[in-house]
């Protein structure tokens, strides 16, 4: 980026900062500008990547199958009038069919099998298997807790309970590994700041 | 001044207005770029296992290079991918850089430049730029095929016929070594394909969120080392005696982990002065640490 | 060498996950016909759920807004579906008490869907010709642009309530926040696991993973409904079972039952 | 017509749940058509949500309402960079790709840095040592916090084999429990609308 730019960058920079002393007419601006922008960014990718090849070029071509997903597309824009919104609903059916469709089987492989496949691996040997049995308890705790048709009364209540402190270990430990992460983003703007806007750090 | 209620200065402190808070964080950040202290930095076994896969390599060896983050992420990874990059030319290997992610392209450009000026090297001879291609997995199988039909031309537009550099270079199979810097899925791609179907020794570059999710590659050795977050890129740094980005910011990413930690002491200090603690948990609302 | 054009119409390698899956749907016709023969569906109460109807009433009596918040997923995100179940309940609830709301949109089609569904839920309200139509209005559907809108809602138009249903990301503490400042009451339901910590730091209730799932069919109160809970909890059971059995017998040296689960 | 879209779901949801079993490469073809066509409906609920959009704020400029300049600006970029886009394309070294590394690069990643202060901020008020619960969610919070960190290291070598602990054990355990719920939910949830039993997206509830 030239000069200008950098300069530009850095003020829009300095306005979202401003939103950590309170609402102003900094933020708002950016606030606007970025939804602006980003709705605009957005539909130009789509025009680019998704509706010149896969409609403009292939009906061009004399791909005739393409006025298919157009149609659907057109009924959607249905909803701009009150008369033509029903007619909507029948790509949006499409469109949900598609993706539950492909919901089912993916978040079974995903977060239920290969779950449980981990799960199941033998335990470590030597004293790693203590780590194995600790898994064991806290993954059947966890469970016992998310159970709905019992209330968390007796035997079931006590293995909850144990569930409610792992996932307390767990939150705490997700929660401090990514303040690092927030904190690298922090650092990148601060140098940008500092070396490529007002110089004061030498440039790379 | 008279001798307020022990409980006074405690009260206060428990409604701390947040934009203090936010004072401090901000110096915890600027105070240490400017004036670096330097802390020590010890290299993790991971990261010097994905140092030593890269050291070991022959000169002359040709490395697929994927970096794949957006200008949102690059804090963790544009460091990393200078460092890394720094390591190649300075053992003389040759690599072959590409992304999958749409505005990521200017970014590789400059780690390019601000890399190739470090070590003295130059486009097309000792390093090759394919750009950007959309699609993440389908263009990785097609890599498994041939570059060529991935990638025609180089990012400035030169067929890859016309670059020397490239004659014999067609698909997985012609690169001794990949490298992935990603901060999302596409890392999963480059296990299953390159290094699990096509046998490719790997190395994986991650965001410091993501990088523990990969331990398992890193232990079962479908990835040979595991560089992961600032910190990661920070100790590639110290290996290759060198200061970026990442090293500079390490001092400041201990300040504010600390001023974290030491507000959140106070805070418990006050609670404690103004007797808010009750022993023996409160049942089972876990809602009631929320408020 | 490109691989030979597959031409089998069964992958036998996954063959588990059929069975699986037909489990699952008998669960779900078993219990289904269980709820329709009248038998009592106990589901354990979630205190946020109570919470949304209190929420409710609470900015009713302010004269302020419900900001409900459909999550950042688009609609493959699962998250999202269940999001568009749990408005229709609220925005029923809204209806009937006479409350705005106010539903910013991130994925597009997600809002088009919630329109709907909200305007629906309205006119079975008997309240079809309060519902305003800007109620639903899509926003963005860039991460850090929605959230400059919504956190913008939050500080200017100060709703009484924030009700944070679906699929969130690295956003989730910046809006929690922001809508904590505001002294908001503060709801959330969220399947991203890396975002729970945040939520229960910055919300008064916070459901946890697969709660929000529940949290629809709970909102709903229809048997049928309850009935896809009980054949979730039945197929966890078995889950969990089959951990414990496979792990028992891998000890005593049959480690092939855990190969069951393996899937390509 | 009442139930003709619920038809649809049905039969393409079955459909694409048939096609995972199928590897037949006709069949995977088909399915990435289905998914190019889904590619395209987005396409265009995305320009129907742009027009809900402007219209809203072109109303807000028109009529002078409060913050009415705000949606001037609003208007523009979205106006400019719609159109610099369609005609020219956003790639690098287009005048939208500049564009984008001058305003909504630096807007995104600086928003995003934002949550440095208020994770902080989040720490700060919710760390309270009420409870045994909140004890262990703030403890485990700092030990993985200073654990993680240049300085941690230095004070004492035990930290980060403590914080891999954290995670590798309780965290896992957790994690994995957290995530079997939520893939069953999430089938259970599908399952729901593909067989007709949540009709909420279709606005009939």
């Amino acid at each position: 980026m030239n000069g200008v730019e950098t300069w530009i960058a850095a003020i829009l920079t300095i306005c979202v900062f401003s939103f950590l002393y309170r609402d102003n007419p900094l933020y708002r601006f950016a606030e606007h500008l970025f939804v602006g922008s980003a709705a605009g960014y957005l539909l130009a990718v789509q025009y680019q990547n998704v509706i010149k090849p896969n409609v403009v070029e292939r009906i061009a071509s004399g791909n005739m199958l393409a006025f298919i997903p157009l149609a659907m597309g057109l009924l959607v824009l249905g909803r701009l009038w009150e008369k033509t919104t029903p007619i909507s609903r029948w790509a949006i059916a499409f469109y949900v069919g598609i993706y539950s469709g492909i919901a089912i089987p993916s978040y079974l492989q995903a977060q239920v099998f290969a779950q449980l496949a981990d799960a199941v691996k033998p335990f470590e040997p030597g004293w790693h298997a203590i780590n194995s049995v600790l898994i064991l308890l806290g993954f059947l705790s966890v469970v016992a807790y998310f159970f709905f048709s019992a209330p968390h009364k007796g035997v079931h209540g006590a293995a909850a309970r144990v569930g409610i402190w792992f996932l307390m270990i767990a939150f705490g430990a997700s929660f401090g590994y990514t303040v690092m992460a927030r904190a690298s983003l922090l650092i990148d703007r601060v140098l940008f700041l500092l070396r490529d806007a007002l110089h004061v750090l030498p440039a790379i | 001044m008279a001798a307020k209620r022990p409980g006074g200065w405690a009260a206060r402190l428990m409604g701390l207005d947040r934009r203090i808070i936010f004072a401090l964080i901000f110096l915890a950040t600027g105070l240490p770029l400017l004036f670096p202290v330097n802390l020590p930095i010890t290299p993790s076994p991971r990261v010097r296992a994905a140092f030593d896969t890269v050291d070991r390599q022959p000169p002359g060896t040709y490395v697929l290079m994927s970096l794949d983050y957006e200008p949102d992420i690059k804090a963790e990874l544009q460091p990393m991918a200078i460092a890394v990059l720094r390591h190649c030319f300075r053992k003389g290997l040759k690599p072959i850089v590409l992304t999958l992610y749409p505005a990521a392209p200017g970014l590789i450009e400059r780690a390019l430049v601000i890399a190739g000026t470090a070590e003295g090297k130059k486009r097309n001879e000792d390093y090759v730029f394919l750009g950007y291609k959309s699609g993440s997995q389908s263009v990785i199988l097609g890599l498994g095929e041939s570059i060529r039909q991935m990638f025609p031309n180089d990012f400035w537009g030169t067929p890859l016929d016309k670059i020397p550099m490239m004659k014999g270079k067609n698909s997985f199979a012609d690169f001794p070594l990949v490298i992935n810097l990603s901060g999302s899925s596409i890392a999963d791609y480059y296990i299953r394909i390159a290094a699990t179907r096509y046998q490719r020794p790997m190395v994986l570059g991650a965001t410091a969120v993501m990088a523990t999710d990969y331990y398992p590659y890193l232990s079962s050795k479908q990835i040979l080392g595991l560089i992961g977050g600032m910190k990661g890129a920070a100790e590639y740094e110290k290996l290759m005696d060198i200061t970026g980005d990442a090293r500079r910011g390490m001092d400041a990413q201990s300040l504010i982990h600390v001023t974290i930690a030491i507000l959140v002491l106070l805070g418990n200090l006050a609670l404690f002065l103004t007797g808010g603690f009750r022993p023996g948990g409160s049942g089972g609302s876990r809602e009631g640490t929320g408020r | 060498m490109s691989e030979a054009l597959n031409t089998s119409w069964f992958d036998p390698a996954r063959i588990n996950l059929l069975v699986g899956l037909a489990l699952f749907v008998a669960f779900l016709v078993i219990n289904i016909g269980r709820a329709r023969s009248g038998r009592e569906m106990y589901i354990r109460p979630m205190a946020g759920l109570k919470a949304i109807d209190e929420a409710i009433g609470r900015a009713t009596e302010m004269g302020r807004r419900v900001l409900y918040l459909p999550g950042l997923g688009d609609m493959s995100e699962v998250g999202t579906l269940a999001s568009i179940a749990i408005l229709s309940r609220v925005a029923r609830r809204a209806a009937e008490m006479g409350c705005d709301l106010d539903v910013p949109g991130y994925d597009p089609v997600a809002s088009t869907i919630m329109d709907g569904a909200a305007r629906q839920a309205y006119i079975e309200a008997g309240r079809g010709d309060a519902y305003r139509p800007g109620t639903v209005h899509y926003v963005s559907a860039q991460q850090f642009a929605y959230v400059a809108a919504v956190t913008g809602i939050m500080l200017r138009d100060r709703p009484a309530a924030n009700i944070y249903m679906g699929s969130f990301y690295a956003e989730s503490l910046f809006l929690a926040e922001t809508g904590n400042q505001t002294g908001a009451i503060q709801i959330a339901g969220c399947d991203q696991v890396t975002q729970l910590p945040f939520f229960v730091c910055a919300c008064d209730y916070t459901l946890l993973g697969e709660e929000l799932f529940a949290a629809g069919a709970f909102l709903g109160r229809e048997p049928v409904q309850l009935a896809t809970i009980a054949a979730q909890d039945w197929a966890k059971a078995l889950a969990a079972a089959m951990v414990v059995v496979s792990l028992l017998a891998s000890v005593l040296g049959h480690p092939e039952l855990g190969r069951l689960l393996q899937t390509r | 017509m009442r139930y003709g879209p619920l038809l649809v779901t049905f039969v393409v949801g079955t459909a694409l749940v048939a096609m995972f079993f199928i590897p037949h490469h006709k069949v995977q073809e088909g399915q990435s058509v289905l998914l190019d066509w889904a590619n395209v409906v987005y396409a265009f609920a995305l320009i129907l949500g742009s027009l809900s959009l402007w219209a809203s704020h072109q109303r807000k400029f028109l009529s002078r309402a409060e913050g009415w300049p705000y949606s001037f600006v609003t208007l523009a970029a979205l106006a400019f960079v719609t159109i610099a886009g369609v005609v020219q394309g956003v790639e690098e070294g287009t005048l939208v790709n500049r564009y984008y590394n001058m305003v909504n690069s630096p807007l995104a990643s600086t928003m995003f840095a934002l949550l440095a202060f208020f994770i902080a901020s989040a720490a700060f008020r919710a760390f309270r040592a009420r409870n045994a619960e909140a004890t262990l969610l703030l403890g485990t919070a700092i030990i993985m916090m200073i654990g993680r960190v240049s300085v941690g290291e230095f004070l004492w070598s035990g930290f980060p084999p403590v914080t891999e602990w954290l995670l590798d054990v309780p965290n896992l355990a957790a994690k994995r429990a957290i995530a079997l719920g939520i893939g069953l939910g999430a089938v259970s949830t599908a399952l729901k609308i593909i067989l007709g039993i949540d009709r909420s997206y279709l606005g009939r509830s």
